[in-house]
């Protein structure tokens, strides 16, 4: 074991890699329960109300057969005391990865519902997040070098305004604005019916033209997040002695701003991001639903409607993966931004 | 103060673990099963000198009990100090009294500057009442040369750093304990308020029979301030005995290289000989700790300095060293030892 | 630093209180409001008043579909979103509290556990789930409405307090508290808790105002909780009744201009307090 | 006379901060030889790193330079005034005839840059060096000041403290510049390191002949380096002169407390004096000579006037050059001022 301990000194990297993975595993597992308590604690039997808005629809006769009840509950793994509930659970997502029948198309399993949504909910949210990111931490960069300047504390001062304000109040009026009165983008659905889905130009080209504005109202405010927090951390590091290092070295403005401020920013930001994700999901279901961008977030309005209870598990199981490798990632590339990773997480 | 208090350190010692530093691999060992003891009667100034890593700020937290060593044991007047309760808690904390190196960082930057002061009266029951309590506070202020008009109702942020400091040399003054534990207290003052610190210091000895650890990276202070001297390196003591021999007749090599680095205040008395240091990078040292730990640089260094620890050897009357250049015992041998007798 | 110096030096925490107080007082005297527009009759009625009127003198801000004066409603809405949202700001700032206390000022183990916990909280996506709750539990009390928003707004409490509790308790004035025999509970509420008062402050306003976001989502999508009138429902209501083509603004524009103000105020009480605290930008900023 | 290389004339630089405008550098006259150590001393707060920042010109808001002349005579250029001239002019005389030490070289690397990444993008910046060459040229720079080939592919956070000094010091002489301004060189090291790094700028000057500046409050740093001393106080220049003198004939009772406050190792132990009352502060200095609340041989005229820097006639008891001492106790013997007339600069 020693021997492990010593090589392991050698090899920083990898030994922090370990550390981050089980990690990883441990707040995986972690939120995963937490889901699973939250869902088994709420108030209320998914069956029964599913059962009940049946017979709203008059389908069922209720009383006559319980045994569909029961066949219900032995599907969707609600019998049994909680700890086999919890088996099932995890052996439904890890082991067999099905999620059980949905009720939304009945008897495809939900993980096919869930599957097919996912690369548009990635596509529009990962792609304008990461935009949004890179494009706020330059401005926010640029704006901390030059503050004092009128434009600079204008464009700061509209952030701090702004850069709070929902995604789907953005949403609403961009869809007031830009669809409704002066119709430039469309303002429903994530591609024109006519193109079927394939790899050739026009059906990309009408996927951006569907998805500019849902991007938009993520990227207009998440920009301005960005913004503000990166001005909020460059600014104190202009005071720091190597910069003045560097200034004192004669090297140009624009070098001492990209290799001297903005690398030692990039830390910080970069693993805020990571967090921000599962946070940014929350915005993107309300988008979704406004834009009817067929994304995990409407498929989850959806399935709620109609109490489609193992879709909705699985889709809060699906984004907590999500989330947490892309922060399982960030956090393996960050020794390349910053060294010092290695030695203090 | 009729019977003599003692601090007792015996064996003690403190490893970090953990977090980054089990990524290199082990532990760190900041203090290394040290030894002494600090007594109040006769009173005396005993400085610890040594650099910075060399652990002689964590066993200054150690004996405020601030920090649980990882081995080893403290003892007050023969009592585990980190088993008090009640009454000999309280008269640990009445006895035993910090003086930290920050003066920027010792005031709650919340309250007004004449907290300090109020506090411990109410806590230690020093003066029943305001007026007493206000009477003892400006006899402090005279006795570290401060007008209390300057200090007394000001917030940290309106003073200057010696003004901080002598604010904590008088709430000292004012507690009177029989030990005082002052780490670096002088290393961000300049000359002048230094040479005003450490006389204040000498004072509190002299007047008010007051024990003190003077803890310092700088030799020529412990020289100024006499008494006794430890020199400790890499968490261990590896050199006592009075201010003036250990100084300028320094026995531990490292305690020699050090003296001769220190840069002499006189153009004509400069440096003519040129040193060659190794510099070590900051990676895992890997060799055993069971040896000298200066034999890599040691001029005299020995077969038997690569095997075990030099335990602490005589070398004149109240001078010791730990180096095998006077005497063979190892630490093993000698701690055994001292347990039989 | 001093409250009375902290509100002195930043501009941007005066504003941003001036708002928020503005509209806590709107909220408070929110039924003198509804009485004056009525006179006499509850102009929250159905049928009170002629439907879409555009605003004028007796209404300000118009009448919606079912005839009931929008400047009441959007008075009344503003007092139960203000509710809900302090009650659940509250909650998460008290986890959040005893959280991040416990886990910056013990450290260690309990510190690794509390921080892994608190990260696993924030992963969760919280939007989903209390959708799912509220689509399950139909009629609950605000009381219930703010514990649900609770469930997954303390992690972002907990996380800046530790932070905070981490970089004071580290500083020579808690070890010199130690010295003179204060208790680990003292040292808490004498020494760190006053020092974090603003951070506490703002950090109970963030908190509620996630909550009222939450909240404000939920509704918007038509899956809001309860039935009292608040500004997420009104919201609702003008994205339903498609307003805006009537051509009857205020219905969406009175709620949406006054969470956006609320937003605006913590936003600016979030930067005054970071650009006057944080020692190392107030040093660039040369005061 | 020895060949002048840098020439600060009647130079203020003053901070407008929320408690009012303070005049940290107020008219300080100086002049630096080619080929000497010349050391500032001080207590803190005295100026002494405001006055190097302002030859650097790096003074940042809320600073600014209240007035003055600092003119630059590099051995093949043209002389420069550093504080007129424009800023693409001052950058091209950056690192090439002026570098810098500086102060808290703790944090001075840049944490995500390799240490050879620090010394090509200045040598590149001042010089038609290739990255390639300025690569190169790292090795042997880090052999001067002691430092293994392997330090150049380490990360600054792998480096003890005096190993990063020396990396500065590195840097600094990497275009062998006329003039190196080192700020705090020694302060917060360890003592033998102290000595290894007093020891490498010894040979900057004895081994390739450049000038230094070393701006220290540590007497004793001076005594093992330098050749001349100027005594700072109170944002002015108290006394400059050759440094057996300071130490041995200190002339202005400031610098004499400050050389009589130093505890020495070894000798005979006799109780210091020290410096009664409280460094003053730079937004009041005090009326007429600023030591006066300090000074034990203040006299009424103190009070009144302040009393300007003059070269003392050196004939009563010369060793090296004259003194230079601003204090009463010397009345204006023959009324020559110091630099105020320049050396006529062929514009």
């Amino acid at each position: 074991m020693p021997g492990l301990r010593v090589w392991l000194a050698k090899h920083l990297y990898v030994a922090y890699a370990i550390r981050r993975t089980l990690l990883f595993f441990v707040t995986l597992w972690g939120a995963l329960t937490v889901t699973f308590m939250f869902f088994r604690m709420m108030p209320g039997d998914p069956i029964q109300a599913y059962v009940a808005s049946l017979e709203q629809v008059g389908v069922y006769n209720v009383q006559a057969n319980q045994e569909v009840i029961a066949h219900y509950r032995r599907v969707f793994g609600l019998d049994g005391n909680l700890f086999q509930q919890y088996l099932f659970y995890l052996n439904q997502l890890f082991i067999e990865r099905d999620l059980g029948p949905a009720l939304i198309n009945f008897p495809t399993s939900a993980q096919v519902g869930i599957l097919r949504a996912l690369p548009w909910t990635i596509g529009l949210l990962g792609l304008s997040a990461v935009f949004a990111f890179a494009l706020g931490i330059v401005l926010g960069a640029i704006v901390g070098w030059l503050r004092g300047r009128w434009y600079a504390e204008w464009l700061t001062n509209v952030s701090i305004a702004l850069s709070h304000v929902p995604f789907y109040f953005v949403g609403l009026m961009i869809v007031f604005l830009l669809a409704y009165k002066l119709s430039w983008f469309p303002s429903s659905a994530a591609y024109n019916p006519v193109h079927d889905p394939g790899f050739d130009l026009n059906f990309f080209a009408s996927v951006i033209h569907h998805g500019t504005l849902p991007a938009l109202s993520i990227v207009l405010i998440g920009v301005m997040n960005w913004l503000i927090s990166t001005r909020m951390l460059i600014v104190p590091t202009l005071g720091e002695d190597y910069l003045t290092y560097g200034e004192a070295k004669g090297l140009s403005p624009r070098r001492i701003l990209t290799t001297y401020a903005l690398r030692n920013v990039y830390l910080p930001q970069v693993t805020a991001f990571g967090i921000s994700l599962g946070g940014i999901f929350n915005g993107n279901v309300l988008v979704e639903q406004l834009f009817n961008y067929p994304g995990l977030g409407s498929l989850l309005v959806q399935a709620i409607q109609i109490y489609d209870f193992n879709t909705v598990q699985g889709i809060v199981a699906m984004t907590i993966i999500v989330v947490l490798l892309a922060n399982l990632i960030i956090d393996l590339c960050l020794p390349l931004l910053d060294p010092r990773v290695k030695f203090w997480r | 103060m009729n019977q003599p208090k003692e601090i007792a350190l015996r064996d003690v010692t403190q490893t970090f673990r953990g977090g980054a530093l089990s990524a290199i691999g082990g532990e760190l060992v900041a203090v290394d099963r040290v030894s002494f003891t600090l007594s109040s009667d006769p009173s005396r100034i005993t400085s610890l000198v040594g650099e910075s890593g060399s652990g002689k700020s964590t066993i200054a937290r150690i004996i405020l009990g601030l920090q649980r060593p990882t081995g080893g044991t403290v003892t007050y007047n023969g009592k585990d100090i980190f088993c008090l309760e009640g009454r000999d808690y309280d008269t640990y904390r009445r006895d035993v009294q910090p003086v930290f190196q920050d003066p920027y960082g010792i005031f709650n930057p919340f309250y007004r500057v004449d907290r300090i002061f109020w506090r411990p009266i109410e806590k230690f029951g020093l003066a029943t009442g305001k007026a007493r309590g206000l009477r003892l506070i400006e006899e402090s202020f005279e006795a570290v040369d401060l007008r209390p008009a300057d200090v007394l109702g000001r917030y940290p942020h309106q003073l200057s750093g010696g003004q901080r400091q002598r604010v904590m040399l008088a709430r000292v003054h004012m507690l009177r304990p029989a030990f005082i534990i002052a780490d670096e207290p002088v290393s961000m003052l300049d000359a002048a308020i230094r040479v005003m610190f450490l006389n204040v210091q000498l004072d509190f000895r002299e007047k008010y029979g007051m024990t003190t650890l003077f803890i310092t990276h700088d030799l020529s202070t412990a020289y100024y301030l006499g008494g006794e001297t430890m020199v400790i390196s890499q968490g261990r003591i590896v050199e006592r005995g009075r201010a003036e021999d250990v100084i300028t007749r320094p026995a531990h090599p490292y305690t020699q290289q050090l003296i001769a680095s220190v840069p002499e205040p006189d153009p004509d008395a400069r440096w003519t000989d040129r040193i060659e240091v190794s510099e070590q990078t900051a990676e895992v040292k890997s060799a055993s700790r069971d040896r000298c730990l200066f034999a890599e640089r040691c001029p005299h260094v020995k077969e038997r300095c690569w095997k075990t620890r030099p335990a602490m050897m005589d070398v004149r009357t109240g001078h010791v060293a730990a180096c095998y250049l006077y005497g063979a015992a190892s630490h093993e041998e000698s701690r055994d030892a001292a347990v039989t007798h | 630093m001093r409250l009375a110096a902290l509100w002195r030096t930043s501009a941007k925490l005066q504003v941003g209180f001036g708002i928020l107080a503005f509209f806590f007082l709107v909220a408070f005297v929110h039924p003198l409001i509804v009485d004056l527009i009525g006179r006499g009759k509850n102009p929250l009625e159905i049928g009170a008043y002629p439907a879409w009127l555009m605003p004028s003198g007796a209404h300000p801000l118009g009448t919606d579909r079912y005839g009931r004066d929008l400047l009441a409603m959007t008075v009344t809405g503003l007092w139960s979103s203000l509710q809900v949202g302090v009650m659940a700001g509250l909650f998460a700032t008290f986890i959040g509290v005893v959280v991040g206390f416990t886990a910056g000022f013990k450290g260690g183990k309990v510190d690794s556990f509390l921080a892994t916990t608190t990260d696993m909280f924030l992963v969760v996506p919280s939007l989903p789930l209390l959708i799912t709750l509220s689509a399950y539990a139909r009629n609950v009390s605000l009381w219930q409405v703010a514990l649900m928003l609770t469930i997954f707004s303390w992690p972002f409490a907990a996380r800046t307090i530790r932070a905070q509790v981490l970089s004071l308790r580290s500083r020579p004035y808690i070890d010199l508290a130690r010295a003179n025999k204060m208790t680990d509970m003292e040292i808490i509420f004498q020494e760190l808790v006053p020092n974090m008062l603003p951070y506490l402050g703002v950090g109970l306003a963030n908190a509620s105002l996630g909550a009222i976001f939450a909240l404000v989502g939920l509704e918007v999508i038509g899956l809001g909780p309860s039935g009292a009138i608040d500004l997420g429902l009104m919201i609702n209501w003008a994205v339903t009744w498609g307003s805006m083509s009537l051509g009857a603004w205020p219905l969406f524009v009175a709620p949406v201009t006054v969470l956006s103000l609320l937003f605006l105020a913590v936003n600016l009480m979030n930067v005054g307090l970071e650009e006057t605290y944080n020692p190392r930008l107030r040093r660039v900023a040369g005061a | 006379m020895p060949e002048t290389l840098l020439e600060i004339a009647d130079l203020h630089v003053h901070y407008d901060t929320v408690r009012g405008k303070s005049r940290a550098v107020d008219g300080v006259n100086l002049t630096v030889y080619r080929g000497e150590i010349l050391g500032i001393s001080g207590e803190s707060g005295c100026g002494k790193s405001t006055l190097a920042a302002a030859v650097l010109r790096l003074v940042k808001p809320p600073g600014y330079i209240g007035g003055g002349v600092v003119r630059l005579h590099p051995r093949d250029g043209t002389s420069i005034d550093l504080l007129s001239a424009e800023e693409s002019d001052v950058r091209r005389v950056r690192w090439r005839r002026l570098s810098y030490v500086p102060q808290g070289s703790m944090n001075s690397l840049n944490p995500v840059m390799r240490i050879e990444d620090q010394f090509t993008d200045a040598i590149t910046a001042h010089s038609n060096f290739s990255k390639r060459d300025a690569r190169r040229m790292v090795p042997e720079l880090l052999r001067q000041v002691g430092l293994g080939a392997h330090v150049a592919r380490m990360y600054p956070h792998e480096l003890s403290g005096g190993m990063k000094q020396r990396v500065c010091i590195a840097i600094a002489i990497a275009l062998k510049p006329d003039l190196v301004i080192a700020d705090e060189p020694t302060t917060a090291l360890d003592v033998n390191v102290q000595r290894l790094i007093i020891q490498t700028l010894a040979d900057l000057r004895d081994q390739m002949g450049m000038t230094l500046i070393i701006v220290t409050h540590d007497m004793a740093v001076h005594a093992e380096l330098c050749d001349r001393v100027a005594v700072m106080y109170a944002g002015d220049i108290v006394e400059v002169g050759d440094v057996r003198q300071i130490f041995k004939e200190p002339r202005h009772p400031y610098t004499r407390a400050l050389i009589h406050s130093i505890p020495k190792v070894g000798g005979v132990r006799t109780r210091l004096g020290g410096i009664g009352g409280n460094a003053p502060s730079p937004l009041a200095w005090p009326q007429g000579c600023r030591f006066h609340p300090r000074c034990s041989q203040v006299m009424a005229r103190c009070f009144a006037d302040t009393p300007r820097l003059l070269p003392l006639d050196t004939t009563a008891n010369g060793s090296g050059p004259s003194p230079i001492v601003a204090c009463h106790l010397y009345p204006e013997q023959d009324g020559s001022r110091v630099t105020t007339a320049l050396t006529p600069v062929p514009q």
